[in-house]
């Protein structure tokens, strides 16, 4: 059966998008109706293809679009496990942020062209995804990222905003000069750039490893993998469905993604995995740290999406494929939710700062619910979604003796329980720290379902994978890699530290909001709870100095150095450009003679070159 | 006999050319330049003859001497002072355009001094005058017409940005 | 020569512009000031007519005029191009205020157009040299028409420039004929084959090289590019920025490939070096800029650079992908030259920050301006996308992987200045509120273009199997 | 015949060379104009010269001289127009002066 209802998958946004960007203006707040329909078409087809493939069906459907000589280029319709299930998770998180964005967005002066970015991102997301060869997949790549800048910088009013823009735009492209240059190197080694014909092909070890590190550097740049993962937490600037949809569900994860089904390639050159994992490690690690002394409710979770995606690399690079990909699914789900979840907080209080905001429990408590969810998933409790998959990556890295980084791996998930629930207390717990928080109340409807929505999924989704369905989402995604049985040791570990990081979260963030008067001064639960002084100070010098110390010096080795290096590179072409204008005097004889010195060189170079005298 | 004359006529023709051309970048009288700029168009008319290319000798005298000399002439007197102006622009880069145009010319005579070709003892047709007139109304048409089409546009555009603007 | 057996349908666009020329000529002298506005629209339609004229010639390879004109697919390829631009140009300028008569203005530039389209059929070096001076000349004066200092300043420039790349040029020519005696392409040809490469036939190609690397505004010949497309009055510099390379790179295309095949291995070097020389320098000074037009001339040397990669190919793949590019760059350009045009008519200043908030003055300018640079960016899914894939990959299938790496790396580093433009025009708030309104026929071009940049990137086999690549 | 080919080319050079400085150096935008036509003329020489020598027979170089003159001429019509212009607006026709478009 050929599947010919896959092109209008993307299709349908694209219309949108043409849609809204000639009548939006015109019709202001129904622009939302129109791209909401067609996200819900394409998320309709997309379970259909998915069903499909849970049926037994693998397929192509492809169009030739343009041939020079005997070279053509085709794009099309790749539909496979990984496919239908990134399908699937992009249109439903697309879709509810574009429900949610109805209340977030309300009133805004450019919400018709809001909804034809979001239509169009959706769009060209899901053509990167279908992308059989990597043509169309670079395409759909430059797609995303011009999109992504578009919103990124939709309130450029903000001149924060609309630089945040500019630095994510040309921080990823440093990435994807590698991405490009490995594509050439993959036409010139094999003459086509068509993934089934690519990866049944033999490569030298050494020539697969060094392509596929190229191709990395395009992910690297994308999925905001250290060095290159300065510009995500600037991204924030963007409006905050965005920042649930772009820089939290989907386009992040396209790095992620296009190494996941480049696997076969990298797998070709076992250093490149190598790479891939030790890259993951450090950012996993690294962010975790910074997100630990962020203040704003954003950043926080750009930096905890910056270690997740690490989390990714690290399972794809141990060898963890299907974990990796698992890691993926899971994370789109809770990590919308608590960007969907900070933003209806930010909607209720008009701050983005935590030491403003507290208490907030009382008054949201649908969003309260939701997030607590998502932040457990996050942490890594059983039984939600998180969990399963973290646990999957530590488990691959522990079993393919990759000792360090499994550590690593260990350390981080402390870390992350810690600071998400340093978060949660501060948040929503206590009393409010700034008086026109009072009056902030519940959001609407059409931002509450969808919080409540995707925290069914981040409840649940992790269940697909772990043993008690037979770890049905591995099977499907990679069938015929046998699962690995569970270890005790990891699942063990893995559990305790997400439960001491979040002891030690309220500990140190949840008991100083007691009040002190509920209880009676000799109760022995008012002992224990005055005895915290003692760990608060073990604590303070076990856990909060040393990792406090390592955070703000990798805070500032990210400041000076990494987006120093960046800068830099930025400056130094445009200072380069700057010195060379400068040839350009304005006199038309100093012209005239560069061009006679220019004729000089190319013939005393030319006799040189072909050896005459 | 004969082969002395043409040598001593070559290099007297050689000379003068030099000496003027190098005349025609050192003078500063304007006027004094257009005159020897005449002269080295009538010494390479010259060389046209020694050459036995009669019709371009004629040519280069009669047409381009009269008509470019005349032209820059009147160029002269619309645009500025005759005599005495500053040779040598302020640009700096005097030491170096010599010594670059000095390598480019030894370039080239290094080049002309080893080249090898073969020089062809075919006859000179008799009456290049009428076989130039031929040439350019069979083989040459087109490019003929084309050039009477760039006179014109030359000729169009010269007057539509040297006239003086019509107050309105 | 029997006159009835020459193939008088060979010339005939070149005839039908030069008739049309001469007919607005006529009209700037006979017609009343009123009349005479609508002598653009003459010339448009002289345009048009060629146009067809061009189309009921394909396919077909003519040679006539004593092996001095012919008609192949490359030159009507780029006589097409060269006509499109330069009709979308007319039809920008239909309700602009030009800087001379409007006889004089179209008809000079129909002059230019005509030869143009004559280098392109040249397979002569005396037919090339009179039809590349038949371009420039009424160009210098387009340049020099507003008559204030800076055009007049700009028009010395190009003009002293342009007249030395000239004779350097013909010397060059001089040389390749005493080389092989003939001035004639095809026994150019016959005297080369086999020949090991003279010194001097060497030193002929590479001041032939200055003279048409001048022409396509190559480094390190491209100092005139940058003060032309500034400083020329704006339809001038639009009308520049598309068609009349064509001509050059006709030029290059009939000479190198043809005439001077046995030297391939050599020039294909030296236009490599010239690719890179004008990548690097296009864009790095671009970044340094702070005029649209400045910049886009920069802009354009880079692209320049881009082109010659299909020349340092060196083979048919090379030329075909060139002149894709050549097409998809062309509208690009003239696309943004021609929203340059739009907003200079209401008083809009040309330094990028002029730009800012253009989006809301002016939707549609911002959306079409936006796209072109996307495409001269090489984004997806824009024409020049498709244009430098093919160009690049042309490179990398000739084993030129380093060119089309250097090459990617541009594009990277181009992304800098474009995106400044595009960032100001929607990024940053504007500083009066007015609307912008455009003229129709201007508003109409602009719509044209974008149009084509969108649908030539979406669907390139349109060109591609035109063309018949 | 009795003078080599090369010695012609060489007087060409030399008048080329001698064009180019005044090209490069001269002040005077007039001047400039004169030097391009000893340009011109020396690249006339060469013309003619190997017209001459390797196509005697046919004088297709002759030809090619011929249209050189009447391009030269239309090229100082509007490289004078253009002067014009330039001295209209800045009183002078000093090549130096003229640097408003730089960088």
């Amino acid at each position: 059966m050929l599947a010919y209802y896959l092109p209008l998958i993307v299709l349908v946004p694209i219309l949108s998008f043409i849609t809204l960007v000639i009548f939006g203006k015109r019709w202001g707040g129904k622009s939302a109706y129109v791209s909401i329909a067609a996200v819900l078409i394409s998320l309709g087809l997309s379970i259909k293809a998915l069903i499909d493939v849970l049926g037994g069906l693998s397929t192509k459907v492809l169009f030739t679009w343009a041939s020079i000589g005997s070279f053509h280029i085709t794009f099309g319709f790749l539909l496979d496990p990984l496919s239908a299930m990134m399908l699937v998770v992009v249109t439903l998180v697309s879709a509810l942020v574009q429900i949610f964005s109805m209340g977030y967005m309300h009133g805004d002066k450019r919400y018709g062209w809001f909804y034809a970015c979001l239509s169009m991102f959706t769009a060209s997301m899901l053509l990167l995804v279908f992308a059989p060869n990597y043509v169309q997949m670079y395409m759909a790549w430059e797609g995303v990222g011009v999109f992504s800048y578009l919103l990124i910088g939709f309130w450029f009013e903000k001149r924060s905003a609309s630089q945040a823009a500019k630095k994510a735009f040309m921080v990823t492209r440093v990435g994807d000069l590698g991405f490009a240059i490995a594509l050439i190197l993959l036409y010139v080694h094999a003459g086509t750039l068509d993934m089934g014909k690519l990866f049944a092909m033999h490569f030298a070890p050494a020539l697969a490893a060094t392509i596929s590190i190229l191709m990395f550097f395009g992910a690297v740049g994308k999925s905001a993998q250290f060095p290159l993962h300065v510009w995500l937490p600037d991204a924030m600037e963007g409006p905050t469905p965005v920042s649930a949809l772009i820089h939290a569900a989907t386009m992040v994860a396209a790095g992620v993604y296009l190494v996941a089904r480049s696997y076969p390639l990298f797998e070709k050159g076992p250093a490149s995995l190598e790479f891939v994992a030790v890259i993951g490690t450090i950012t996993a690690f690294m962010a975790a740290t910074i997100a630990l002394t962020a203040t704003d409710i954003k950043k926080v979770l750009a930096y905890s999406t910056i270690s997740q995606l690490g989390y990714m690399m690290m399972g794809l690079g141990v060898g963890a494929f299907a974990a990796g990909a698992f890691h993926l699914f899971t994370h789109a789900f809770f990590k919308a939710l608590l960007f969907l979840g900070a933003g209806s907080v930010i909607h209720a209080v008009h701050s983005q700062e935590i030491f403003e905001m507290g208490g907030l429990w009382k008054k949201m408590k649908i969003t309260s619910i939701t997030f607590i969810i998502g932040g457990l998933a996050l942490a890594g409790v059983p039984p939600f979604a998180g969990f399963w998959s973290k646990d999957e990556i530590l488990l691959g890295a522990y079993t393919s003796g990759h000792t360090v980084i499994f550590w690593i791996g260990i350390l981080t998930a402390l870390l992350t329980a810690f600071y998400t629930f340093r978060l949660i207390f501060v948040v929503f717990f206590g009393q409010p720290r700034a008086d026109h928080h009072g009056h902030a109340h519940e959001s609407p409807a059409v931002m509450s379902i969808p919080l409540l929505i995707l925290g069914f999924f981040a409840l649940t989704a992790g269940l697909l994978g772990s043993p008690f369905m037979h770890n049905a989402f591995q099977g499907f995604i990679a069938p015929g890699h046998e699962a690995e049985a569970i270890n005790p040791l990891v699942m063990g570990l893995s559990v305790a530290v997400a439960l001491i990081g979040i002891t030690a979260a309220w500990l140190k963030y949840g008991t100083q909001l007691l009040p002190e008067n509920i209880i009676g001064k000799n109760n022995p639960v008012y002992k224990l709870v005055a005895n915290k002084y003692y760990m608060d100070e073990l604590y303070q010098y076990v856990l909060i100095t040393p990792t406090h110390v390592l955070a703000r010096f990798v805070l500032k080795f990210d400041q000076i150095v990494v987006d120093g290096i960046v800068n830099g590179v930025a400056k130094a072409t445009a200072a380069f450009g700057s010195g060379m204008k400068r040839l350009q005097t304005g006199y038309v004889q100093n012209y005239a003679l560069f061009m006679l010195v220019g004729l000089i060189i190319l013939i005393i170079w030319s006799f040189r070159f072909l050896g005459i005298h | 006999m004969n082969d002395i004359i043409t040598y001593i006529i070559f290099f007297g023709l050689s000379a003068v050319a030099i000496i003027s051309a190098l005349a025609i970048i050192t003078r500063r009288n304007l006027f004094h330049a257009a005159m020897f700029l005449g002269l080295l168009m009538l010494v390479v008319a010259g060389f046209y003859f020694l050459l036995d290319a009669d019709l371009v000798g004629i040519m280069q005298v009669f047409v381009y001497v009269g008509g470019v000399i005349v032209v820059l002439l009147f160029g002269i007197m619309m645009t500025s002072q005759m005599t005495n102006v500053r040779m040598v622009s302020a640009i700096k880069q005097k030491v170096f355009t010599i010594l670059a145009v000095a390598g480019f010319v030894a370039l080239l005579v290094s080049v002309f001094t080893k080249v090898n070709l073969s020089v062809s003892n075919a006859a000179v047709p008799k009456d290049t005058t009428s076989l130039v007139g031929k040439l350019f109304m069979t083989n040459y048409i087109l490019p003929f017409e084309v050039m009477s089409v760039l006179l014109l546009a030359a000729l169009i555009g010269a007057i539509v940005i040297a006239r003086q603007e019509v107050k309105q | 020569m029997d006159w009835s057996q020459v193939n008088w349908m060979a010339i005939m666009p070149e005839l039908i512009i030069l008739g049309f020329a001469i007919i607005v000529l006529l009209g700037e002298l006979f017609l009343n000031s009123d009349a005479r506005r609508s002598l653009g629209a003459v010339a448009l339609v002289g345009i048009i007519i060629a146009i067809v004229s061009v189309i009921r010639l394909w396919g077909i390879n003519i040679t006539e005029f004593n092996g001095m004109f012919s008609v192949d697919l490359t030159a009507n390829v780029l006589k097409l191009i060269l006509l499109i631009t330069t009709a979308l140009v007319v039809l920008g300028t239909l309700k602009v205020k030009v800087t001379l008569g409007e006889g004089e203005f179209f008809s000079l530039m129909l002059f230019s157009v005509l030869g143009t389209m004559l280098m392109a059929s040249a397979t002569d070096l005396i037919m090339l040299f009179i039809a590349l001076e038949l371009t420039v000349l009424p160009a210098y004066v387009l340049v020099a028409s507003k008559r204030d200092a800076r055009s007049a300043e700009v028009a010395l420039k190009y003009f002293l420039l342009g007249i030395v790349a000239s004779v350097i040029l013909l010397y060059g020519m001089t040389l390749l004929f005493g080389a092989t005696g003939s001035t004639n392409f095809a026994a150019i040809t016959n005297s080369l084959h086999g020949h090991s490469l003279e010194p001097m036939l060497l030193v002929a190609i590479l001041m032939i090289m200055v003279g048409l690397g001048f022409k396509v505004a190559a480094v390190p010949f491209h100092f005139w590019a940058p003060d032309v497309y500034e400083g020329s009055p704006v339809p001038v510099a639009s009308y520049l920025s598309a068609g009349p390379k064509a001509g050059g790179f006709a030029a290059l295309i009939h000479l190198f490939p043809v005439a001077l095949a046995s030297a391939a291995p050599a020039w294909a070097t030296f236009f490599a070096i010239l690719a890179v020389l004008s990548m690097f320098t296009g864009n790095l000074v671009a970044l340094a800029q702070t005029h649209v037009r400045r910049l886009l001339g920069y802009s354009a040397v880079a692209h320049t650079g881009y082109l010659l990669v299909g020349l340092a190919v060196a083979n048919r793949i090379g030329y075909s992908s060139m002149i894709f590019y050549f097409f998809v760059y062309s509208l690009a350009a003239l696309g943004a030259f021609l929203v340059v045009l739009a907003t200079t008519e209401r008083g809009i200043g040309e330094n990028i920050t002029d730009f800012a908030g253009l989006h809301k003055r002016a939707p549609v300018l911002a959306i079409a301006m936006a796209v072109f640079l996307f495409s001269l960016v090489g984004l997806p899914p824009f024409a020049g996308f498709m244009g430098k894939f093919f160009l690049f990959k042309a490179a990398v299938s000739s084993n030129l992987i380093w060119l089309a790496i250097i090459g990617v790396l541009n594009s990277a580093i181009s992304f800098g200045y474009y995106v400044t433009i595009i960032r100001q025009m929607y990024l940053v708030s504007p500083e009066s509120d007015g609307t912008v309104t455009i003229s129709k026929p201007l508003y109409l071009s602009i719509v044209l273009i974008m149009a084509a940049v969108i649908f030539f990137g979406v669907y390139p086999t349109a060109f591609l199997s035109i063309i018949k690549l | 015949m009795v003078i080599p080919l090369s010695w012609y080319l060489i007087v060409s050079a030399i008048l080329f060379g001698i064009g180019l400085i005044g090209v490069l150096l001269r002040q005077n935008a007039v001047t400039i104009l004169f030097s391009v036509e000893i340009m011109l003329n020396a690249a006339n020489i060469n013309l003619v010269a190997f017209s001459r020598y390797v196509t005697p027979s046919v004088i297709s170089g002759q030809m090619f001289a011929l249209f050189v003159m009447a391009i030269a001429a239309s090229e100082v019509a509007v490289g004078l127009a253009i002067v014009l212009t330039i001295y209209r607006n800045v009183q002078s026709v000093d090549i130096d002066r003229i640097n408003i478009f730089k960088w």
